[in-house]
Order: structure tokens, then C-alpha cells, then sequence
């Protein structure tokens, strides 16, 4: 029995070629399955484990439960080159643009200021178009193992041009269906409430795609408010929504996403967020720079020098819905 | 207060909460609707929810099902405690947009940049070229996966010359493409899925079930025909008898401002308008 | 920019058509998308939503969580020539066999005694091949209303041979792989511990496949140990598996997986199982169905005449480990 | 006790129970494992878990995630709340297939009904044709997808002649098919993939790099190299150093028979043998 089918249009966006079976040698030689205490510091977690030119995901955003403590010391460790994963995002992007860390950005959605503008005209940062569910479903098929998955979106557009998406003929009715390339990122940045030292972690509320991230990078730093037990974790399995075995480290970074939420523990600080947009806008995102990443050691000195106990106190009260998350 | 003084009853208001008035007037209880991450289009969805059809089910990308917000919302609406609060279910993004696939949401709920006769629409880049844009924008978020697979899409954007255009610089999301029969579906779409409804403060269009052109349906009652006509850069088609769309009220205004967008951050920035309360004529 | 594929081998195994348009469709015209009182008996449940002729889906298995009194209901409502998906099951198909309601199987798991062995040779029923993942694969397809989904198994077997998946080159890196199609069950029965009458249904514990499940059938029956509060559901929308538009029926059913277990609330009863076993190796499975289902006008009637207050607290007592279900 | 009584000493055990013994000694702490549903594969494990490897982490198809069971079991153990107890992860089967087609699966643990010199096995029907065979079996369940996806498999099964066939009835999983080259990348599985050890009471085999032929490496105590043979219906090859495997200890026919498969559901129905508990040679 031989079929033939066309691949009747292709993007010509740049993706990483999908590699499932060097992603699991990959897997076999570099990803402890046993359960050992994963815990390092925010510095030693980026230095190990963030490359110049590494591609970066992570999952939400500035705005709620971002892994804002790891954007910064990747700018405090001047990293390079990375090629970013815009799903769902707000400035994120534009304050990695600013540290000077980013080469390539997959469109989803991202804030787009003066930063970004520029970059892209003066050829520094170069964008791929996706759309926030092409990059997670991209994900989804790098969860899977498998090199691509198929979909009712995105042709006809610009987009598809733009991307590396294809369009196929189903090999069981010969419809015409969109084909995306799996995402299988060399890092993903994944904060979330609760994890053990073994990597087991917790995300509560609506969580865009922390499983299948997890599941689909290559390297996964988890950033926790707060460490539990194995024996909690063990306790109610139902709540894991990632298994030790996928995480390579596990950072203690309580308000880790300032200044975004995390949600049913701490709001957002709206000021922090204009002080952002203000420096964008006034082209002093040096000086935001300095005193909210350079001029600190690590996300320690971030809250104990920069916020100080009362504006965390405050910060904390500002989430005043937290029905659904620790329950 | 009397008759006369009810007569002279005024109501300013921006174009963009008119628009979200609108919207609100044309939800449906009894159905489904994808709303796009915060903004405009959910704020219209969470004004009929507030105050014409509480029953309604919505969900966002981020993964919350048919929430029931609690007023007043933040000002950073998006994934937020009090925007998801008393939802079915918080899940992910590619499980809701599954739920799409699936043919489970009557409607998407979307805002766009510019858009064409077609009602292609951009939220990408305007003027310049891909490479070497005049102006970028953030790109098409969830809007091209909810323009694909919801049932019947309705757009919200603003009624100018730049942004109904004949050509749109960047076909981010889909319309009906080229207009032709099957376009959709020949591109791996779901077959009968659409743009439905363009909503703007002057006007509301739908689209020709032959041709696929852009339609004008119905106009505020501030507005006439030949306004609307001359703040478009291509010549829509026109239906028969236009409808005159619904005067947004006060107590709808008041819900936008103390509510949903405490503060206006985002409602407060169009161009305001002073309309008769009662008439919605253009007051002054 | 055209690229040939080749699909270069294809199972001779039965499925349903993919048909994502059609499925669409089904949902646009039948599928209530407000959240409606859909409590109904079991007998309503089956009579309004099992089909003569029907692809049945259920989630688990009669020894765990299945919904075995709807097996039974449609047992009594004597519903014929079902196809039936056996994915990590046991006696279930032999039930239904034994009820005279099935003509064709899937098959991933079964148990494998007198009954199915006749029907096979005798030519009732016939069985197409699968394995559990890849019936799992396929609800996960049909869940993202997709015509099929590409996996890294089968190929190369005479379960190949015997089902429909097909050995097709990946349009990205042309590398063999296999694809299965979509499974679009007609009807799913997915028993849970909690729902509210809207559908919103929780599942506790390691779950196969129910979410994928609902999401992929057409009509979808839930049959739950208790009806809760869409007030519960809300406050707590992280533990809702099923949310409600997916949802058609609701059917309050304690101890609706007896024999099987409920994890977290009763234990199985393994005599029950033996009394099955026996009957099915002395040629009375009739005398075991006239007992236990046509005798019966209900589930209620097998919960009051058949077992009891007692042996029901003795199934609650046998469960000794609940930890980690209701937390 | 002394030294002569307990050189007399002797322990009846089954083949069964034999076999769970001998993948419990070569069950590696740091490693993870897919074990096939409930039965014999998992009893090994387990047996591992409870005496030797404490720490071990293992999936099953369901979705339990390392799971630390309570002991003892009950007679059901599939899905069962003491079999998921204290799991790190509760999730589901498309889930856990995943991690494996991911690569994070050292080891799949799995039994068979028949298998052959290149390791493909069978659990669908012995004898007849597909369509009409003279004894039908339950079908594969979890195996091809463990066995075509995890590094390395291990397949328990009896060493028997109708068991051990130069042509199996069914090929229901993969070994390596045919045995050249790239004959499972070929069919759409991972690299470096196939069956690892093949273990039975009385041997264990292990599957040559080059020519992908079973060969017998190991033999129990109580049995030789030309019993063994007798026992395959093909001839397979043999190592130049045929190592003895461990003998059963007391401690763990204890645990198999008091927590593991309590009554000895499963592994008390078995062939018994008698073998003296220093040496493993055949008592009596």
C-alpha cells in the first residue's frame, strides 16, 4: 500500500529542527531519575543551566506567575543570544531586549515598546510569527515525543508565511491541515507555588501550559515560593502537575514572579510596571537595570533592599480573591 | 425631572466603551464564547455578564472556564485571581483551544488592528514591511486559533480610514482570505466558521453569505451612513435597511468605569463623545 | 513549494471515519452550551443517549472506577451491535458479551475467557487490534478534534497489520512514523467520584483518560457517586476534569462501579468477580445477568436487594487507604 | 542450626514466584521503570522496591508516578488506592506514555505469551489464524508502547518450547523484528530501543548487539544448559560464559507471599520445584 501526499505550502520562518530522538539521548545521558535534592541558588541554577544561545521558554508572564526572578539574574549574568519563546507575554520580552539577551523572538503575543521596535529595525532582534496556542500546542507535540502535530489554524495568513508551519494533506481524508513543528526548548523557566527538592511541583490556577513545557524542554529550572516536603507532595499526588524526573533544579524564590501575581498569594505592583514603561519610553533602561538587577546580588537582596517587608505585606494583601489555590 | 429636562439627559463617553456597549448588547446567554486574553473584548463580555445575561459561559486562553468575576477587576485583568474567581475550571491553553476545535464555542470575541473587506485583520505590523516595520505591534495572540475555530467571530476595532483598509499591511488572523468559495477550508480551517460581526462605536457590519464582503448593517444613532462610509478606506457593501443600534446607557457606562475597568486605564483612552441620553443623537 | 510524502503502510483494521467537520457539526446542532440541570435515571441516560449500533467508550475498567451500572442499564435496555473501545479493561467486554450488546472490539486490554473466545469464532463479535496508548492516542486526537496524531509505536507488528493506524514519512525531518486517526466515540460513560448537575465532574486518582475522553465523544453520560454543588465546583475549579458543555448526562449512581473499586471511597468485591468468572466457565451467564441485571429495575434496586446496608459497609471498610482522593 | 542442617535446608518455591525473584535482583535503584499493569512484572518490582531497591521509581499505564504501595496488597492490584499510595504524581495514561516516548523510561517490565529469537513477543492468540485462532488472549495492552519506547525491556515469560517459537502467532510487540539493521527505526520507532533481557525460572538471555539474536546468558541453579535447550523450540545462542543466577532467598518468597500477591493469587499457580536454599540446587 503506498499513499502520496502533498506538503502544499510551507512558512519560511526559522524553527529548531524537531529532533525526537536526540531529544531523548539527550533525556538518557543528561536527566537524573532519581529523586535527588535538586535545590541551588538562582545563580548557580542560570549558570549551569542557561547557555548563550539557548532556546528559552517559560511559562506565563511578567503579569502573573513569570519567572521574573530568573529573567533577572539572566541579565545579571549578561547571557546572550537566546532565542525566546513569546507565548502569552506582556514585557517580558521587552526587559530581556533591554539586558541585551535575546536574538530571536517566536511571536505569540509581547508587549511591543520602543525596545522592541528598535531592535527589530536595527536587525539585532529578528521575529518569527506564531500565535500564543501554535506555540503551546508546539509544545504540546514536544511533550509528546513526536516531531509535529496537525491543526485547523493558521493557514491562509501571514503568519503561516511568517512561521514554519506547513500545510499537509490529512493521510486519512486527504483534508487540508496545517502541520507545526514540535518546540522541544534547551531551557524552560517554570515558576510555580509549591515544589519539593526532588522537583515534584505545584501549580495552581490556570496554567497556560507548565505540564507540557516541563515535559518538552530539554532543561527545566523550577523557581518555588516555597519548598514542601516529598511527603506533602506524596500525600495528595492528585496535585503534582510536574514529576521530578523533568526538573534539573529547584530555586526557593518567594515572590518570584514580582512585579507581577502569583495568583491566590500576592497582586501585582501596578507602580513597578509603570516605572518599566516609563523607562522605555524615556530610553533609561539602563538605569532600571541597574537598581533592579545589577546593583543586586540575587533576588534575596531584591526584596530585603528594593521592597523591604511592608511592601510585600502590602503586596499580599493586594490579592484579596485566593479562593481555589491551597485549597 | 421632568419630560424635558429627561430630553436634554446627556452622556459622554469614549468610543471604545461605546463599543463595548455594543458588544454587550449582541451576547447571547445560551451560548459559548472564547473572549481574547483582558482588554476590550472581555471587558464587553463582563459588561453583558454584569448586567444583561449573567448566565453566560465564556473562557480565556490562558485556561478558565465560564468564570464569575469579582467586581471591581484589577487594572492587569489578565490571568488574574479575580478574573478567573468562581470559575468551572482552571486548565491550560491547549485544552481550551481544543474545546474550539471541537466546534464548542459559538462565538470568538476578538479585537483587531485593521482589517480588510474580508474581514482579514492585523495585529501584527503597520506600514513598512515584515522585516523592517514602521511600527510593530504584539502580534496575534490567541486571536488567529479563536478566529479559525469559534463558529462566528466579531471583531472590535475602530471605525478610521487606517484601519479599514483595503489591504491590511500583515494578514495576521483569517477572514474569509481571498473571499472565494471554500478559501477557508482549502487553507485546513473548519468549515462554516467566519468573521460574523465588525463592532465599532458608529457602526456594526456582517458579511455577505455570497460575496464575503464586509456589509454595513447597522449605525449609531449619532451617526449617519455617509459618516460611517467616509472614515473607511474601502467602499463596504451596504445593506437594504440599516438597523439602528442600541443607545448605551448610563448604568452601563457607570458598570465600565466602577467595575470592569476601575479608573478607565483602558476605556478612558478614546475620543470622547457627548451624546442625548435618550436619543443617543449627538448632543451640543 | 511542494514536498511529496509517502504513506507507505496501512493496518487493514475498521475504525470509524475521522471526520472533525462532522463532529463539529454534531456539537454546534446537540450539545446544550448552558449549564442546564442534566440529572437524569440511568435508564433515561441510556435510553436517550445509547444507540443501537453505537461506538461506546468508558473510562477505567470494571475492577477501578468504571461506570458498570450503566453496562448494566444497557444490558437490561437490551442495546445491540455496540463497537466498543477495551482499553486497560478486564471483564467488561465479556459482560457486554454476555448481554448480547457488542459486535465489534477494540482492543487494547480484555479479559480473554470462554465468552469472548466463542464470539470470536463463532464470528459475533469481531475484534480490530490496538493497544491501551494507542486507544488512549487516539481519544487524545479525537480530544483535539484533529483527523489523527502521529506516535512513535505499532509500526512493524501484526497489531500494525490488524488495526488502522498507517506508517507514514514526518513532513519535517522525513522520518518514518506512524499516525492513528481520531477516535470520536459515539457515546463515552465515565464514572466520577463528584459532579455538580451540570456536568462539572471531578476525577480522582491516576485516570487513564477521562478528560480526553469527554472531550472526543459525541454524547457523553457521567455517572457520579454524588451529585455536588455548582457552588463546590466553583470554589475549586482546579479539581473539575469535565466541565459542563462537554456533558449530557448526569446520572447519580453510588457505588456505581460495584464490583470495582472507587479508589478513595470502597473496595472492589473480589467474591463478586469469582461468582462472573464461574458463571462465564459454566455456560450461566444468563442466570448471572437475570440475578444481577434483569431482575433488577435499577441500579438503587441492586445497591437495596442484592447487597445491602452491610456488605456496602463492609466495600466503604475495604478501602482502607484513602488518602490523597478527597484532600 | 548447624552447618550440615543447613546445607539441607530447602525452599519450594514456583516458577513464578522464581522468576519475580530473578528480575528483582537486576532491578537498578537509580533507574526509572515502565511496568506493564498489575501481574507478575510489577510483583518484581515491587519485591525490588520492598527488599533491595527502596528508592526505585517506576510508572504504571494508568498513571501513578513512583508510587511507595502500601504492603500488603490487595488481591486487585490494578488501579487499586494501596497500589497508587503515596505516588509523587496522579495523571494519566497519555501522560505517562509520554514521559516514555520522551526517553525517560530506562526499563519496560513486561510478560509474554510466546516470543522469538528476536525478542518480538505475543499476547494477542496462539494457534489458528488471527480470525479464527484456537485460543484468543487479552491483546497487548500496555506492551507495545513500553516495549517499542523505553530504552531497554525486559520480558518475563515461561521457558517452554511452545513458548520460546522460531515464529511467534502474533507479533503483538516489537523486539526487532526481522533483526537487521534499523529494522525498528525503519517502523517508526526511537533509536537505540529493544528488548534487553529476556527472564525466565530457569535462564536469562540477552539479545546479541549484531546479529539481534536471543542468547542465553545465565542459568539458575537448578537447572543446565542442556535442559534449557530442550525447553526452546529454536536454538539460541549461547555466551561463552554462562553466569549462575542468584538463588531465591526465604525473605523474598516471604515478601512475594505475605505482601505482595497475599494468598499467592497469581504466583502460587505456578509450577512448584524444590531447590536446597544454600546452593540452589534441586533438592530431593
Amino acid at each position: 500500500m503506498t499513499q502520496t501526499l502533498q506538503v502544499t505550502a510551507a512558512g519560511k520562518g526559522d524553527f529548531l529542527p524537531p529532533d525526537p530522538d536526540g531529544f531523548r539521548e539527550y533525556v538518557r545521558q543528561n536527566k537524573d531519575r532519581r529523586p535527588v535534592n535538586k535545590v541551588v541558588s538562582e545563580k548557580e541554577a542560570v549558570s549551569r543551566f542557561v547557555s548563550d544561545g539557548d532556546y528559552l521558554a517559560y511559562d506565563q508572564n511578567i503579569a502573573v506567575r513569570g519567572p521574573t526572578s530568573l529573567y533577572r539574574e539572566i541579565i545579571r549574568q549578561h547571557k546572550k543570544d537566546l532565542w525566546v519563546a513569546a507565548k502569552f507575554t506582556w514585557t517580558d520580552v521587552s526587559l530581556l531586549i533591554a539586558g541585551g539577551c535575546v536574538s530571536k523572538v517566536d511571536v505569540g503575543w509581547m508587549e511591543s515598546g520602543a525596545l522592541l521596535n528598535k531592535a527589530v529595525k536595527d536587525g539585532s532582534v529578528k521575529l518569527i510569527e506564531w500565535t500564543n496556542g501554535a506555540l503551546a500546542y508546539r509544545l504540546l507535540a514536544g511533550s509528546l515525543g513526536v516531531p509535529y502535530l496537525p491543526m485547523r489554524y493558521m493557514g491562509g495568513t501571514d503568519t503561516f508565511e511568517q512561521s514554519g508551519a506547513r500545510l499537509t494533506e490529512d493521510p486519512y481524508t486527504g483534508m487540508p491541515l496545517c502541520v507545526v513543528p514540535a518546540l522541544n526548548p534547551d531551557v524552560a523557566l517554570i515558576h510555580v507555588h509549591q515544589a519539593d527538592v526532588h522537583g515534584n511541583a505545584r501549580v495552581f490556577g490556570a496554567g497556560v501550559a507548565p505540564a507540557e513545557m516541563a515535559m518538552a524542554s530539554k532543561k527545566v529550572i523550577i523557581s518555588t515560593e516555597e519548598i514542601i516536603d516529598n511527603e506533602e507532595i506524596r500525600k495528595q499526588p492528585q496535585r503534582t502537575t510536574i514529576p521530578y524526573y523533568l526538573v534539573d533544579a529547584v530555586v526557593e524564590a518567594p515572590f518570584g514572579s514580582y512585579p507581577g501575581s502569583t495568583p491566590g498569594l500576592y497582586g501585582a505592583d501596578i507602580e513597578h510596571w509603570l516605572t518599566f514603561a516609563a523607562a522605555q519610553a524615556q530610553g533609561k533602561t539602563d538605569e532600571y537595570l541597574d537598581h533592579w538587577v545589577h546593583s543586586l546580588a540575587s533576588h534575596q537582596e531584591l526584596l530585603d533592599e528594593r521592597l523591604g517587608e511592608q511592601k510585600l505585606a502590602q503586596l499580599r494583601e493586594g490579592e484579596t480573591v485566593t479562593e481555589g489555590y491551597y485549597d | 425631572m421632568t419630560e424635558s429636562e429627561a430630553d436634554r439627559a446627556t452622556l459622554s463617553l469614549t468610543d471604545i466603551e461605546a463599543t463595548i456597549c455594543h458588544i454587550a448588547h449582541i451576547i447571547e446567554e445560551d451560548k459559548l464564547y472564547f473572549v481574547q486574553m483582558a482588554g476590550a473584548p472581555l471587558m464587553a463580555l463582563l459588561l453583558a455578564k454584569r448586567l444583561h445575561t449573567p448566565g453566560v459561559g465564556y473562557v480565556v486562553e490562558e485556561g478558565a472556564v465560564s468564570p464569575d468575576p469579582s467586581f471591581p477587576l484589577p487594572r492587569m485583568m489578565l490571568g488574574a485571581s479575580r478574573s478567573h474567581y468562581r470559575a468551572v475550571q482552571w486548565t491550560g491553553m491547549n485544552v481550551v483551544d481544543a474545546h474550539a476545535a471541537l466546534g464548542f464555542m459559538d462565538y470568538g470575541l476578538l479585537a483587531a488592528l485593521q482589517i480588510d473587506r474580508f474581514g482579514n485583520f492585523n495585529s501584527t505590523h503597520i506600514g513598512g514591511t515584515f522585516d523592517q516595520p514602521e511600527r510593530r505591534f504584539g502580534g496575534p495572540g490567541g486571536a488567529t486559533e479563536i478566529a479559525s475555530q469559534c463558529w462566528r467571530t466579531i471583531i472590535m476595532t475602530k471605525l478610521q480610514k487606517r484601519k479599514f483598509v483595503e489591504k491590511v499591511d500583515f494578514v495576521s488572523s483569517p477572514g474569509y482570505l481571498d473571499g472565494t468559495p471554500g478559501a477557508r477550508e482549502r487553507a485546513g480551517m473548519p468549515s462554516g466558521t467566519g468573521p460574523w460581526r465588525v463592532v465599532t462605536a458608529e457602526a456594526t457590519f456582517d458579511f455577505d453569505e455570497d460575496s464575503r464582503q464586509m456589509r454595513l448593517i447597522a449605525l449609531a444613532p449619532w451617526t449617519t451612513k455617509e459618516e460611517v462610509l467616509e472614515k473607511m478606506g474601502f467602499e463596504p457593501l451596504v445593506a437594504d435597511k440599516l438597523e439602528s443600534m442600541r443607545v448605551p446607557s448610563e448604568e452601563e457606562l457607570n458598570a465600565i468605569r466602577a467595575e470592569i475597568d476601575p479608573g478607565g486605564f483602558s476605556t478612558g483612552r478614546g475620543e470622547w463623545i457627548t451624546i442625548d441620553a435618550a436619543t443617543g443623537n449627538k448632543a451640543g
